[in-house]
Order: structure tokens, then sequence, then C-alpha cells
């Protein structure tokens, strides 16, 4: 990874923890308001492609972690050298009310991260156009993604509560 | 019941209807209805009369005349039919459109114009009802307003007033070389003809008759008038206007210059007929494939009646008694259906508050049962779908072309109906059938006064496609009126030794497989009914009025064909216009606005002219 | 012995239909190295399709399908099968040409009536391979018209007896062959089966039939299948003394489309167009040009 | 037996009483003019059969003769007198309501002096006499021009001065050479002695009117001053300018041609020069944008189609130019007057602001869309039985070179088709701005409008006895012994 | 065509037709689909049962409902199941329609499908091969013939319980219901 550009990160932005666990691949380490100004420069870097976003549920922490991991395509001039890099920018959010500034207005693509995130972890994203459901077919108390979630005990009172249909003439 | 009281009638109703709307719309309403009407009772009363008198008031030294005969009757007979029921179309269509004095006065006057042009006598009244046609048709294509339909007036009158200028200097040099213009005459006098002037007259003349009745080069004004004039106007327009061209080339090839002239000026192929049969092909298949692609209502139906002009000219120039009649009974098929389809189209305009355009239109059946089947009846027609009054004029034509050694112009007579089944089942397919959308749930049906009209235009299709013997007598007196010895009419068909027609066995035989096949589909098929949104879509429910293919219809033929078939005559004829237009400016450069140079011009033209005296002195 | 036949063929039509249909589909497994539904499976499928209670959109989807199934119905009596030619007296090729109009409008009818986007692509699909193969087989038809100088099918075929068949015979023999590169698209067999396809537009105008009216189809199907291929063996080859002579000339017509329908794969609407308006309008053309030129 | 001196003196005597009595009252000052023209058009219509078989040749003076100055009032003299009457008095009937502001006073003196000029120089069998009623045409026409007074007036005025000026000076210059060669005025004697002179010495006085007439006659090259003068004047003056004045230029150096000179090798000059006029005029016509430019230059061209016709110089093409002269007098007035409240009612000149006229002003609309249909000639109206004499006279010379001119006068015709119903429709059916009350022109101005369109009909659907008139003009013309016969036996 | 055979089809011929003419609905719910291509064609021919795959419901009365169903394709299987025409079967084809298989304890795929709609047969297996599908088809003809195969009449009966389960699991369906539902 060049130099220029994590000495650039860590100068302009202060509390930012920026390693580099592999030879091309940068882990930054950002607060939840800084995300989207550290996304706008990285894209400005050249690093204009967002391969996807995901959640990570620290339960007992009490927190979600959003996880952004961006890449450069190469072929813009001023991209960066190496085509083949990653950067993956981590933030922490608290779990109960969990909201974030979606990241629409830079990168149109994560439309369907954040909609499926906020279906299966509820975490809210503003800004978003659709946050309608996009898996599921029925709201759930609890959204299915998260660790508190029990699926047996859920597929035992819910599913289990569905009649069978016609149960006299069932010759078995 | 003389023919000239006919025309009083006539004339003096469309005056009379101004007046009347002055006082008030319902008595015009009536006054227009009943003097339509009258006319139909003293036309039909005129049935099988033939006669020729002079009108009491002469025209500088010549006298005018009227007269009566199998052909002008079957012409009087469509045109007179047909606006009485474009009167009583418009009684509904037009109710809430303003200026409708001006309308009903126009279109009587027109009616009364082609009636005048029908029985008028010498060539020059015949001319005269002609200017009078084409002026009052000019005042009533661009009534609705709008820059299109200005447009389509103007290049209207343009090409009627070329069409009407040639006619004037035929019949002048005719009168200048015979001195007497009536049409009898003339054909008795036609023998002596130099070579020379037969041709300038004959040219002259088709001149006119092709521009009036569309054929393909002088087509061009045809689509915008059609898809820009009221619907009943356009009705009549299409139906009846644009045959007066076909009169036009009875009068030129069988009562004025005979067919033995036209036989005498060929150079070897290139005869009048076959020059004439050739356009005609052309126009049907050039005009079936424009049609395709038209997705205004109107307009496909405007380039159909370009499309089917060609037919009735390939009948006409075939010249024998079978194509001829063909070519006859053709006229009267296709002002039946055509009137029918705009009448449809109006009906449909009406209901959904002015839409045309086939992309948005669908489903209307639920609807407007009656326009359905009024609109599928018309379309068969204009197919030529067995039992319609279509199929035995092609099949009449068809014959002829085909006996007649002609199979090229017979292929292309057959192609332009392939074309017609295409966009004849787009028209029928965009408007009626597919999904209902959710902005037409509530369309009425059509009214009573509008009804009318399509019903007896429906029931006439029918009657004439199973008993073609009414029609073809009349169309066989016609024949045989201009010459042809006449064929051996039954009333189901044409029974002839090389390939008959009997329209019967096919009715039976459909009636009788067709009720078999109902009771085999209501006896063991048990069905039930299902609402326009129970269809199949992958196991989506699909939103409801949404789903109707419309858009593009034909857009993998139009892609192959496209280029070769823009109407290039169109936009060469409005480069001639700009042309004209920029050598206005450049004249007007003359008027300099000096004074000097305009007196320099005086003293230049004296000094010019005594110089030419004295150099050449030619004075 | 006339009236008999009047309501006898088109029995027969039905019956020999629906038997080409069951071989096509046991030729066709064969030739896939299956061993493929007994011969008589369309008549079982038409026995279980007519138990069915099938779902209507209409009065029009009813009668649509029912002109359909009368109009090849009556095409057949124009048809001369063998000797018997019932009502070819009343109306020669030219009646016959707009009679095979009624089929296709009928199905396009109640079709389109069945609001299902899936039919009216089929539809358009229909109409215009339908005038994508008319252009050359106009030609080829009028070649045969000038050729003969007749307009009823019943003299072409007594012609041919005397100077042989007409595929043999000098002018016509370019018709025929440009008649026969288009005859799997009048049967619409594979390389033309594009309006019926099941994968790309779910059997186009058949996807709302169900039951009675899917077992009408099929049968009208099988008619218009017979249909086009009597009127190539009339025209063609001959026509036949009785009718047995004609059925084996059928069959002989039939593996011959088979084995083009199993063969290729389904063409694209416009390569379609393209394709039938390239070659065999030309040599359609040429024959005709011949015909009107040596039939002087 | 009324004697045609009358038809000058008295609308002269009545000229002159108008200061005097638009002192006692301006409104009895307008009616003078409509008097006038009502007596004239009584006399001409009571002179009319009369001179129908025998031509009344009035000598003034007393003297025989050559010696004096002699009225010559043959068919073609009392017809144009009618027509310059009819034409006037619909006119002065109109102007009453049209002309308000201003010395309206002077504005009838200077009409009714034009009037009698026109029917002056009609009449007179005198050449000199000829100049002087064409210069009190022309003076009163430059006069009239600039009544307006705006600056677009005066300036049309005075290039219609400058350019007169030329042209009556040479008329002035041929006239003297004629006098110098045959020390007579008189047309009949003149003509007499024409065939004794060698043709090259007399061919430059010819010359020398032809152009000067010519001028105001408005044929090509010399009618610059045409589109100015008729596009600025008021609309009532406009129309009696293209109504009569060129007509009577026209009719002028016709008569010098046709009878005094006999130069019958020129004419087909002339037709050519007709044509030219006529192609010319349509073009520039159809490339305006102002509604009295447009019927300015149309009036050229119809001139152009006059002289083509007269220019044949057949007994037929001679009747069809005349009856053609008088559908476009007819047409021309109806067109301008209608034109002239269509204007006043929107404000400006140009086409633009005339859409939706057709619902403001309806009666206005429709007399001028019956003018525009006669002025091209369509059936029920005055235009088509002169189109059609002319197209038969052009036909009936049987020669390739006339069928070719006619196919483009005919080309002519289509243009002028084209623009006219550009206009009519623009009326019509264009939706109009601005406020749309609808309002009607003042009822002597509708009654003025009513009289022409219903002639215009009229003479339409029955023209036979216009046609008699007409036909015995052109033998008139024509004959140039009978004239020469009648004047000096 | 042996003598009794002819008889069947005499006093039965609506019975016969549907055995030996099963038409499939081309429909892939899940991972089970895999299987039926092989068995269309040249190695395991089903035509020579009579089952062919169709294009649409509309023309078909077998139903193969392959792999497991999720929430969302229950949606569309219903709707194609209502829009097949009356004498229809279905066979739930592996062991997921049976009882879940192995996404037992998913949240969102549908246990027990007859809880939905009626299934006539089920094959166990988890991708059961070709040959299981002949031997349902095999197993339908019997039931059939039993006239034991009658889900789409129990579908009838019970509707009203049919449609309750199915709109407690489904987020409202948007069409309406395919008999008339007294409203409880």
């Amino acid at each position: 990874m060049d130099r220029a550009l994590i000495d650039s990160l860590s100068s302009t932005f202060d509390a930012l923890r920026v390693e580099v666990p592999r030879e091309d691949r940068l882990t930054v380490q950002a607060p939840r308001d800084a995300v989207m100004s550290v996304l706008s420069f990285l894209k400005g870097r050249g690093y204009d492609h967002l391969h996807m976003v995901s959640c990570v549920d620290w339960m007992e922490e009490g927190q979600f972690e959003l996880v952004y991991v961006l890449s450069a395509y190469g072929t813009g001039q001023d991209s960066a050298s190496n085509p083949g890099e990653e950067i993956i920018l981590k933030t922490r959010i608290p779990r109960e009310l969990p909201t974030v500034v979606s990241s629409i207005s830079l990168f149109k693509n994560a439309e369907p991260y954040e909609r499926e995130i906020h279906e299966l972890f509820g975490v809210r994203f503003e800004g978003h156009p659709r946050l309608t459901p996009l898996f599921l077919e029925r709201d759930y108390e609890i959204p299915p993604f998260r660790k508190d979630f029990d699926t047996r005990q859920y597929v035992e009172d819910f599913f289990g509560s569905i009649p069978p249909v016609g149960e006299e003439d069932q010759d078995v | 019941m003389t023919v000239e009281l006919l025309l009083g009638v006539a004339l003096g109703g469309a005056l009379l209807t101004y007046v009347l709307g002055k006082i008030s719309p319902g008595l015009r309403n009536a006054f227009a209805l009943l003097n339509a009407l009258a006319l139909v009772v003293m036309i039909s009363l005129l049935y099988g009369q033939s006669f020729e008198r002079a009108l009491p008031l002469g025209f500088l030294g010549l006298e005018l005349s009227v007269r009566m005969n199998m052909l002008s009757w079957f012409f009087a007979v469509t045109i007179l039919g047909i606006g009485l029921l474009s009167v009583i179309y418009s009684l509904v269509y037009m109710r809430n459109k303003e200026r409708l004095d001006y309308y009903y006065a126009t279109l009587l006057f027109i009616n009364a114009s082609m009636l005048g042009t029908v029985v008028a006598g010498d060539l020059l009244s015949f001319f005269v009802f002609w200017e009078m046609m084409s002026w009052s048709t000019y005042l009533l294509i661009s009534l609705r307003g709008g820059s299109k339909a200005i447009f389509a007036g103007i290049k209207y009158i343009v090409m009627s007033l070329i069409g009407s200028l040639t006619m004037l200097v035929a019949i002048v040099s005719l009168y200048v070389s015979f001195d007497t213009l009536s049409i009898t005459e003339l054909a008795g006098h036609v023998q002596s003809t130099t070579m020379g002037q037969a041709l300038f007259v004959l040219v002259l003349f088709s001149v006119t008759f092709v521009i009036i009745n569309a054929l393909w080069p002088f087509h061009t004004w045809l689509p915008d008038a059609h898809a820009e004039a009221v619907s009943p106007f356009s009705a009549i327009l299409s139906a009846v206007l644009v045959r007066k061209g076909l009169y036009g080339l009875y009068l030129l090839m069988y009562a004025m210059l005979g067919f033995s002239m036209l036989g005498k000026l060929a150079w070897g192929a290139l005869s009048y007929s076959n020059v004439l049969a050739w356009i005609g092909a052309i126009t049907i298949v050039f005009a079936a494939f424009r049609a395709l692609m038209q997705n205004d209502s109107k307009r496909i139906l405007a380039w159909s009646t370009v499309g089917q002009g060609g037919y009735m000219v390939l009948g006409v120039s075939v010249a024998t008694n079978l194509g001829m009649a063909g070519g006859t009974f053709h006229i009267l098929n296709h002002c039946i259906y055509i009137a029918l389809l705009f009448f449809v189209a109006g009906a449909i305009e009406y209901r959904t508050g002015g839409i045309r355009d086939l992309d948005s239109l669908g489903g209307l059946i639920k609807r407007m049962p009656v326009a359905f089947v009024g609109g599928l009846v018309g379309i068969c027609g204009l197919i030529g779908v067995p039992l319609t009054n279509g199929f035995v004029s092609k099949w009449l034509i068809y014959k002829s072309l085909v006996l007649e050694g002609r199979p090229f112009l017979a292929f292309a007579a057959f192609l332009g109906t392939w074309g017609t089944i295409l966009y004849g089942y787009k028209f029928i397919h965009n408007i009626f059938l597919g999904q209902l959308p959710d902005r037409f749930r509530d369309v009425k049906g059509i009214p009573f006064t509008m009804a009318v009209p399509i019903v007896i235009l429906t029931v006439l299709i029918f009657l004439f496609g199973v008993l073609p013997g009414i029609p073809l007598s009349v169309v066989d007196q016609v024949g045989t009126y201009l010459g042809f010895e006449s064929l051996n009419v039954s009333i189901w068909g044409i029974p002839s030794e090389t390939g008959t027609l009997n329209v019967v066995n096919l009715l039976a035989a459909l009636a009788v497989a067709g009720f078999i096949v109902w009771l085999v589909l209501r006896a063991i098929g048990r069905s039930v009914s299902v609402d326009q949104d129970d269809t199949y879509a992958a196991g989506a429910a699909i939103p409801s009025g949404k789903y109707h293919y419309t858009v593009g219809f034909y857009s993998p033929l139009y892609r192959i064909v496209g280029p070769y078939v823009r109407d290039f005559v169109d936009a060469f004829f409005l480069k001639i216009a700009g042309w004209t237009g920029s050598v206005c400016g450049v004249t007007r450069k003359i008027y300099t606005g000096f004074v000097g140079n305009y007196v320099m011009y005086i003293i230049l033209f004296l000094a010019a002219l005594i110089f030419v005296q004295i150099a050449w002195s030619p004075w | 012995m006339h009236v008999v036949w009047l309501f006898l063929y088109p029995i027969v039509a039905l019956v020999v239909g629906v038997l080409f249909l069951g071989l096509s589909r046991k030729v066709m497994a064969r030739m896939h190295w299956r061993y493929g539904p007994p011969i008589l499976q369309p008549v079982i499928d038409i026995i279980r399709l007519f138990s069915q209670r099938s779902a209507s959109h209409g009065r029009l989807f009813d009668l649509g399908i029912v002109l359909s199934l009368a109009g090849s119905l009556i095409i057949v009596l124009f048809l001369p099968f063998g000797d018997v030619a019932p009502l070819s007296g009343s109306g020669g090729l030219l009646v016959i040409l707009y009679m095979m109009l009624l089929g296709p409008l009928g199905i396009a009818l109640s079709a389109g009536e069945s609001a299902n986007p899936n039919a009216s692509i089929g539809i358009s699909r229909k109409l215009m391979l339908a005038i994508g193969y008319e252009l050359p087989l106009l030609l080829v038809l009028l070649a045969f018209m000038s050729r003969y100088n007749t307009i009823s099918i019943v003299e072409v075929v007594r012609l041919q007896r005397a100077t042989g068949w007409s595929i043999a015979s000098f002018p016509l023999v370019v018709s025929g062959v440009a008649y026969l590169l288009i005859l799997p698209a009048i049967l619409a067999i594979r390389p033309f089966e594009l309006v019926q396809a099941p994968q790309e537009i779910s059997s186009g105008p058949m996807v709302e039939y169900g039951g009675s009216y899917l077992a009408l189809a099929k049968v009208q199907h099988a008619l218009s299948m017979f249909i086009g291929i009597s009127l190539s063996v009339n025209l063609l080859f001959g026509g036949a003394s009785h009718p047995l002579i004609f059925l084996l000339k059928m069959l002989v017509i039939l593996m011959l489309g088979l084995f083009v329908n199993a063969a290729f794969p389904r063409l694209r609407i416009e390569q379609a167009i393209r394709y039938l308006w390239r070659w065999p309008s030309l040599i359609g053309l040429v024959g005709l040009v011949l015909a009107v030129v040596i039939g002087r | 037996m009324v004697s045609p001196v009358l038809l000058i003196a008295v609308p002269l005597g009545l000229a002159f009483l108008v200061p005097l009595i638009s002192l006692v009252s301006r409104r009895a000052a307008m009616l003078v003019p409509v008097v006038a023209c009502l007596f004239n058009l009584v006399v001409a219509i009571t002179l009319m059969p009369g001179v129908l078989d025998q031509p009344v040749v009035e000598k003034i003076g007393g003297f025989p003769p050559p010696f004096c100055i002699n009225l010559y009032a043959g068919p073609v003299g009392v017809l144009f007198a009618a027509l310059i009457a009819l034409a006037g008095l619909g006119i002065a009937v109109y102007a009453m309501a049209y002309i308000r502001t201003g010395p309206v006073d002077r504005y009838h003196l200077l009409y009714l002096l034009l009037l009698v000029g026109a029917t002056g120089v009609v009449l007179t069998g005198d050449v000199f006499n000829l100049f002087v009623f064409f210069e009190i045409l022309c003076i009163s026409s430059y006069a009239l021009v600039a009544y307006m007074g705006n600056k677009s007036g005066l300036e049309a005025s005075v290039k219609y001065l400058i350019q007169g000026a030329v042209g009556s000076g040479l008329l002035l210059m041929g006239i003297g050479l004629l006098y110098g060669q045959f020390g007579t005025l008189n047309m009949a004697d003149i003509a007499n002695r024409m065939g004794s002179v060698n043709q090259v010495s007399v061919f430059v006085p010819l010359a020398l009117i032809i152009s000067g007439l010519g001028v105001e006659a408005a044929i090509f090259p010399l009618n610059a001053w045409l589109p100015d003068a008729h596009s600025s004047a008021p609309s009532s003056i406009s129309a009696i300018l293209s109504g009569i004045a060129i007509e009577v230029g026209l009719y002028a150096m016709v008569r010098m041609i046709f009878t005094v000179f006999g130069a019958t090798s020129i004419l087909m000059f002339m037709v050519f020069l007709g044509a030219l006029t006529l192609l010319l005029g349509e073009l520039c016509a159809f490339a305006q944008s102002n509604v009295k430019r447009m019927l300015a230059y149309s009036s050229i061209g119809q001139i152009g189609l006059i002289l083509f016709a007269l220019a044949m110089a057949t007994s037929y093409s001679v009747a069809g130019g005349l009856f053609q002269l008088l559908s476009h007098t007819l047409s021309k007035a109806l067109l301008f007057l209608a034109a002239g409240y269509m204007i006043y009612r929107s404000g400006s000149m140009e086409i633009s602001s005339l859409h939706g006229m057709g619902k403001r002003m309806p009666l206005t609309s429709l007399a001028f869309t019956i003018g525009a249909f006669s002025l091209v000639g369509l059936p029920p109206f005055v235009g088509f039985p002169s189109k059609f004499l002319i197209v038969r006279a052009a036909l009936a010379r049987q020669q390739s070179i006339f069928t070719i001119l006619l196919g483009f006068v005919l080309l002519g015709t289509l243009i002028e088709g084209a623009y006219f119903f550009r206009v009519v429709q623009a009326i019509y059916f264009k939706k109009g701005s601005g406020e749309t009350g609808r309002s009607y022109a003042p009822a002597v101005a509708l009654v003025s409008m009513f009289i022409f369109a219903a002639l215009i009909i009229f003479v339409g659907i029955y023209p036979q006895p216009v046609a008699d008139a007409v036909g015995s003009a052109a033998t008139e013309l024509l004959d140039r012994a009978e004239y020469v016969r009648s004047v000096l036996q | 065509m042996d003598r009794n055979q002819l008889v069947k089809w005499l006093k039965a011929p609506a019975k016969m037709g549907h055995k030996y003419s099963l038409h499939a609905v081309y429909f892939c719910t899940g991972c089970g689909i895999i299987e039926v291509p092989p068995s269309i064609t040249a190695r395991w021919d089903a035509e020579r049962f009579g089952v062919l795959p169709t294009a649409t419901p509309r023309q078909a009365n077998l139903f193969l409902i392959t792999g497991y169903v999720s929430v969302k394709t229950l949606r569309a299987i219903i709707r194609t199941y209502e829009q097949m025409p009356e004498p229809k079967y279905t066979v739930g084809f592996g062991s997921c329609p049976i009882n879940g298989g192995m996404y037992w304890d998913s949240y969102n795929t549908i246990k027990h499908l007859d809880r939905y709609i009626p299934i006539d047969g089920w094959i166990a297996g988890c991708m059961p091969r070709p040959e299981a599908i002949f031997v349902a088809v095999t197993h339908l003809w019997t039931l059939i013939d039993k006239d034991m195969a009658d889900g789409y009449k129990r579908y009838r009966k019970h509707y009203a319980a049919y449609r309750a389960n199915q709109e407690k699991v489904l987020r409202g369906l948007d069409w309406p219901p395919l008999f008339p539902v007294e409203e409880q």
C-alpha cells in the first residue's frame, strides 16, 4: 500500500486507526460521524468501487459494526497505482437505536446492501430512498440476523401455530 | 323527379342549414338530417333512369347540361348514402364543439358539389362543381385548428389547385378544338383528334385524377388531411371524395377518350392502362407498409385509403368486364368499410377524451362492444375475409389479373392484402383487445345516434358479402353502360368455367362447421370465466391494466422494411416548397427601396427598348 | 357419394391430422434416441384436456377459437383428397388462400382477448412470420396459376395427371424448390416454430388456453399441418387418383418436415423474415418469370 | 341623348364645390363624391346600350374633328367609365366611415379629381388631352397617398412622385415628338397618317409613350413605386389606386398601341412582359408578411395577367383581359376595404396579428375570403369566367409558345392561391391572441363591402351581360379602321 | 392395447385420460429442478409415460414442487396452483416440502407444504433421482384409479382454512380468493 495514502489519511482525520494486515489490504477504523467524510475522501483518491456493506453483531459489547469494503477499478487516470488493493472501513454503532447516514449519495450501489442490513439487523439508514422489505415476507419483532433471535423458538411457535387442514378426512 | 331538383335541394339545403343554424341548433340539426334523408330518397327514385337535359342558363356562350345514367347513379348513391350516415353520426359527435352551423353547412355543401360533379353532363359544370368541392373541403379540413391541421389544409389546397388548373387547361383545349363540352358529343368527336392533343389532354386529366385519388406519387396530402379532419368528415373524405378521381378516370378512359384511342396511344408495353396499373400496384404495397408503422388510429386508416385506391385502379386498368366489375364493386365496398372504420375511430376518440394514440389504448371491447363489432367487421371487410364484401371484389380483381396474365400485379395486390391484415389486426388489437387500462374503466358505450351508422354499415358489409348478387347486378349495369359485355351474375356469386365463386357454399359450410365446434366446446368443455388480471405471469400477480403489449407492435418487421419505405416523395415535395419560398425571398430583393434604383430601372427599360429596335428592329 | 364425403372428409382430415401429430412426436422422440409416447398420445391428451375445467376470458375468447377451427375445417373441403374434392367447385386457389387466413385470424382474436402480453407478442410474431412466408408463397402460387392458366386447384391436379408432377416439369421445378424451402414456415415447425415457443413467450397465443380450448387449438394445429401438406401434395406432387396414395405422399412430406424439425434450432423472428425474403423469394421470382415467359 | 361630356364636367364641377360645402357642414362634404359617382354611373349605364352599336363622338368647341378635342365614347370608354363610377361609388361610401381624421374635405376634393382624371383619360380622343387628364389622375394620387401624414406615407408618396414625374416627362416627350411628326394631336388623325411615315422614326415616340404610361400601369421594371404607395396609403385610397388608377394607365397604353400606333409587332414583347410581371408579382407577394404589401404585389401580378391577355390581341384574349380587369377591380377593392377594417381592429398590418379574426369580425372576414377566392379564380365568383376566357384565348392561338406561357401564368395563379389561402386560414383557423370580443365594421363600410361582394357573386354566376359588353369593347379596341372612320367621317 | 385396457378406456375415459397424459408445469421452485431435465431427455424419457413439461399452468394438470419452499416462493406456488385447471395433482418432490427437510429450523422456509396447498403425492429423499419421478407418476396412476388423488377437491372443500393459513404466512395476498370465502 503506498505510504502516501496512509500518511494523508491519518493527517487529515484525527480519530482514525490505520493498519496494514496484508500487503494489498488496508483496514481503517473510524468513528460513526466521520464515515461519510472518509468515504468521500477515499473516493476522491480513486477508490470508487464499493464492494459491499455488511454488519457484524457484537451483542456482548452492545454494538453493531458496519464494514465498508472499497477498491479501485484502476481505470481512472488519478486512481491508485495498484488496482487490486482493498480498503476496509469499519465503524461501531450502538445496538439499541442503530442509525447511520446512508452512503447512497456517494455510492449508488449501496442501496440493496443497506436495505438488507436494515431488514435483517434493524439498522436505520437516513437518506435511503427505499427502506422497504427486500427478502422477508413477514415482519419480525427481533430482526432475524441478530444474535438474540432464537430461530428454533420462532419456528416452533410461528410455524407450529399453523393448523393442518382437513384433519378429519386425512387417511394416512 | 329531375336532377336539377336534386341539385337544387342539395345546394339550397346547405345554405339554408347555415341560416337555420343562426336561429336554433336543434332546428339546424333536424333540417340537415331531413335534407340528407330527402336526397337519399330522391336518388333512389332515380334508379335505372338515364337521360341528359340542358340547363336553362348558359355560361359564357356554353350551354350546361346534367345527365343521369348508371355510372352517375352508382357514385351518387355512395355520396348521398355516406353523407346521410355521417350527418347522423355528427349529431352527437360534434355536439359540444364550436362553429357547428359552419360545419354542417360546409359538410352539406361538399356533398352537394360532389353530387354536382357526378351528375354534370358537360365538362364545364363538372369543373365548376369540382372546384367548389375542393375549396369547400379546404375550409373543413383544418376546422379543428392546431398547426398540423393548418399544414394539412395548405398541403391539400395547393395540390388540388394544381389538379384543377391542369384540368382547366385540358378542358379548354378540348373546347377550343371541338367547341362543345358536353361529354356525349366529345366522345363522338374524339376519334378525329390528333395524337398529340389526345396525349396532352390524357396526361393533364390523369394528373388531376391521380392527385385527388391519392395514388402513389401524389398521395402525400391524404394522410395529413384525413388524420387532422373531424371524424365524420374524414369518413366522407376517404370514402367518397377521394373516389371522384376514379369517376374522372372512368370518364376519361371510357366515356371521353374511349378505349380504342387509349390503345392507339400506347408505345408497345407502355400503354396508359399498364402505367396506371403499375402506379396502383406501387401505391398498394407502399401504403400497406407505411400504414404498418403508424401508431395513430386515424393515420392508419388514412394510409389504408391510399392503399385501397390502388386496388380500384388495378381493377379499372385491366379493362376486362371482370376487372371492371371488381374495381367498381371495390369502390362501393371500400366506401362502406372505410366510413365504418372512421366512425369507430371517431367513437373511440369521442369516448376516451380525444386519445387516438394506439400505444395508450387497450381492452375497450369490455366497455364498447358495439364499436368492437363494427371495427372488427370493418377490418375483415378491409382485409377481404370470406363472407365480407371486400372478399368478393378482391376475388374479382385477382381473378381478372391472373387470367389476364399479369402475375406481378397480382403479386403486388396480394402482398398489399397481407400488409392490410397486419395493420388491420394492429388497429383491432391495440384498441379493443388486451388489458383495459384503469383510466378507461368507466368509459361508456357509444351513444345511439353514433351507433346507428355503425350498425347499418356492419349489416351492409355482411349483406353484400353473403349475397354479392345484389350489388353485382348494379355494378354489371355500370359495366354495360361503359361498354363491356355483362358477366352472368347469380345471387350467390360468379359462376364461370375458369373457377367460380359461390359464397353460399362457403357460408353453409362455415355455419355448419362453426355450429358443430361450438356444440363441442359448450357440451363437453366446462369453463369458468376469469377476470383480465388472472393471467399467467410466471406466478407473479401483475398490476391491473398495465400489461398490454402495444408499443412497437411490429418493430422487428419495421427494422427490416423501415429504411426502404421512407416517404421520400413527401420529402421531395417539402423541398420544392422550401425552394419556392427561398426564390420568393430572392425576387423580393429587386425592390431595393432606393428611389434612385427605381428611376434607373425606368430609364434602362426605355434605353433597352430603343436599343433593341435599332440593333435588330424586330418591331 | 358426394354428400357423404362432404361430412366424412373433415372427420378423415381430423383423424389423419391427429395421427400425423402422434407420429411426428414418436419420430421426433426416436430421433432424440428415446422411446417417445404411444402413437395415440395426442388422442389421450385431447381426451384429458376435454375433461378439464378451463378458464375463459370472455365471449370473443370462445368465438375466436370456434371460428379458427371451423375455418380450418372448411378449407379441407376445398382441397382435393385424391379423387375426392367436395367443395372445390365453388372457389379455387384464391379462396383457399383467403380461407387459410381464417384460422390464424380466429386464434389471433381469441388470444388477443386473453389479455396476456405473451399472447400478443406471439400473435405479432405469427403475423410477421405470415407476411414473411406469404411473399414467396404468392410468387409460387402465381407461377402455378399462370403456368396452368387457371385458378381452380382441381384443374391443376387434372393437368398434372396429364403432364406429370409439376415438381418434375421444367418451369415449375424452380417454384417447387422455393415452395419446399418455405414449407417449414407454413407448417410452423422447428426452424420457424417461433410462434408457439414454449421457452421464450410461454407458448405464445396458447398461453391462456386451458382444457377444452387447448384441445380445440391442438386440433386446429393438426388440421393446419394437414392442409399445408395436402396443398403441397396437390400442387407439387400431382395429387393422387385414390385417397390412400394421397395419404402415402403426405406421409413422405411429413417425414421430410420432421427431419428438418428435429435438426434445426429455432430462428429469431428477424432472422426468419430475412431468410424468407432472401433465397426462397429470389427462387420464387425466377420461377414466376420462367412460368410467365415459357407459359405464354 | 345624354352627352358623354357630362361624365367629366359634372364631377369636375362638384369637385370644386366640395371646399365650399365643407364650410357649411363637414358631413355634406362627404356625400358629394357619392353623388358624383352615382350620377356618373347613371349616365354611363344610360349611354351603354346606345353606344354598343354606334359610338358617340362628342366634339367640344364645335370645330370639325381633326382640329377640336373630341371625346370618343365607344363601348370601351363607356365600360371603363361605368367601372370607374361603380368602384368610386363603393369606395366613396366606404370612405364616409373610414376617413374621419385629417383634412377630410381636401380628401374628397382630391378623390373626385382622381375620378375625373380617370374618366377623362378613358373618354378622350385627343392625345394631349389624354396627357392632361393623366396628370390630373397622377397628381391627385400622389397627394392622396400621403394623406395619412405618417413617415411611411410621406416617404412612399415622394418616391411615387419622383417616378411618376419621370414617367410623365417621358410621356410628354413622346407626345411632343408625335405632334412634331404629324402636326396633329387627334388620335384618329394620327392613326390615319401613321401609314405614311416609315416605321423606324415612329418607334422612338412609341417607346417613350410606352415607358411613360408603363410607370402608371405598373408593368414589370417600372412598378417599383406600387408596393410602398399602396401599402402605406389609407385603405380606401389603396383600393381606388389598385382598382382604378393602374387599370386606366394600362388602358391608355393599350389604346395607344392598338389604335394610335397600330404597332402589332411589339405585342409579342408585351405578352412576355405581362407573364414576367405576373410571375414576379406573385413570387414577391408570397414572401410578404404584411397584408397590404401582399395585396399590392398581387395587384402587380394581376396587372401582368391582364397585360398578358390584352397583348395577345385576339378578340377572345382582349375580351378576357378586360373581363379580368373588371374582376380584379371588384375583388381587389373588396380585399383592400376588408383588410382596412381588419387592420384597424387588430392594430397592425402583420398577417400574424390577423389570427382568429374570423371570430372577431365575421362579416369582414367573409368579405375578405370572397375577394380572395374570386381573385384566385374559383368558380362561383367573378374571377373564374375571366380566367376561363384567358385560358381559352391562350389555347386558341394553337402555338406552343402560348401554351408554355400559359403554364407559367397558371403557375403564378397557383402561387397566388397558396398565399391567399394561407391568409384565409390564418383568419379562420388560427387562435387569435389578445381580446376576442366580437365586433363589426361600421354599417356604411359593411354596405359598401356588401355591394362589391354581391356584384362579385352575381357576375360570377351569370356573366353573360358583362361578357357581351366586354366582347363589343374588344372588337372596338381591335378594329382600328372603324375607329378612324367613325371619328373622321 | 390389451382388451381390459380398452374396457377401462370406454368405462372411464376421463380418468384414463388423466392417467396417461400428465402434463407437468415446468416451474422450478427449489433445488430439485435439476432432476427434471434428465428425466425428460433421452436417458429417462418421461414422455413415454405421457409426462410432458408445459410452459403455462393453464395447460397442465401435474404440479411438481421440487426442493425447499421459501416463503416468497410460496406466493408464486399458490398463484400457479390456483391457475391450473381443475382436475390437478401436485407431487412434493424431496423431503423439504414434507417437513422442511434440512431447513427444518429456518425462519424463512415453509415446513409443511400441505397446510397451504393440497399435495397428492410425496417423493422422499434429498433430491430423489429421476426414476423416483416415474415411481411417483405410477403411484399417482393408482391414486387416480382409486379416486384418492383428490387434492383439488380438498382444496375446494377446505379453501377457507387453506386461505387463512396462506394469509397468515404471506403479507396480504394481492389476488382475490379463488372460491367465494364467506368472512367469519
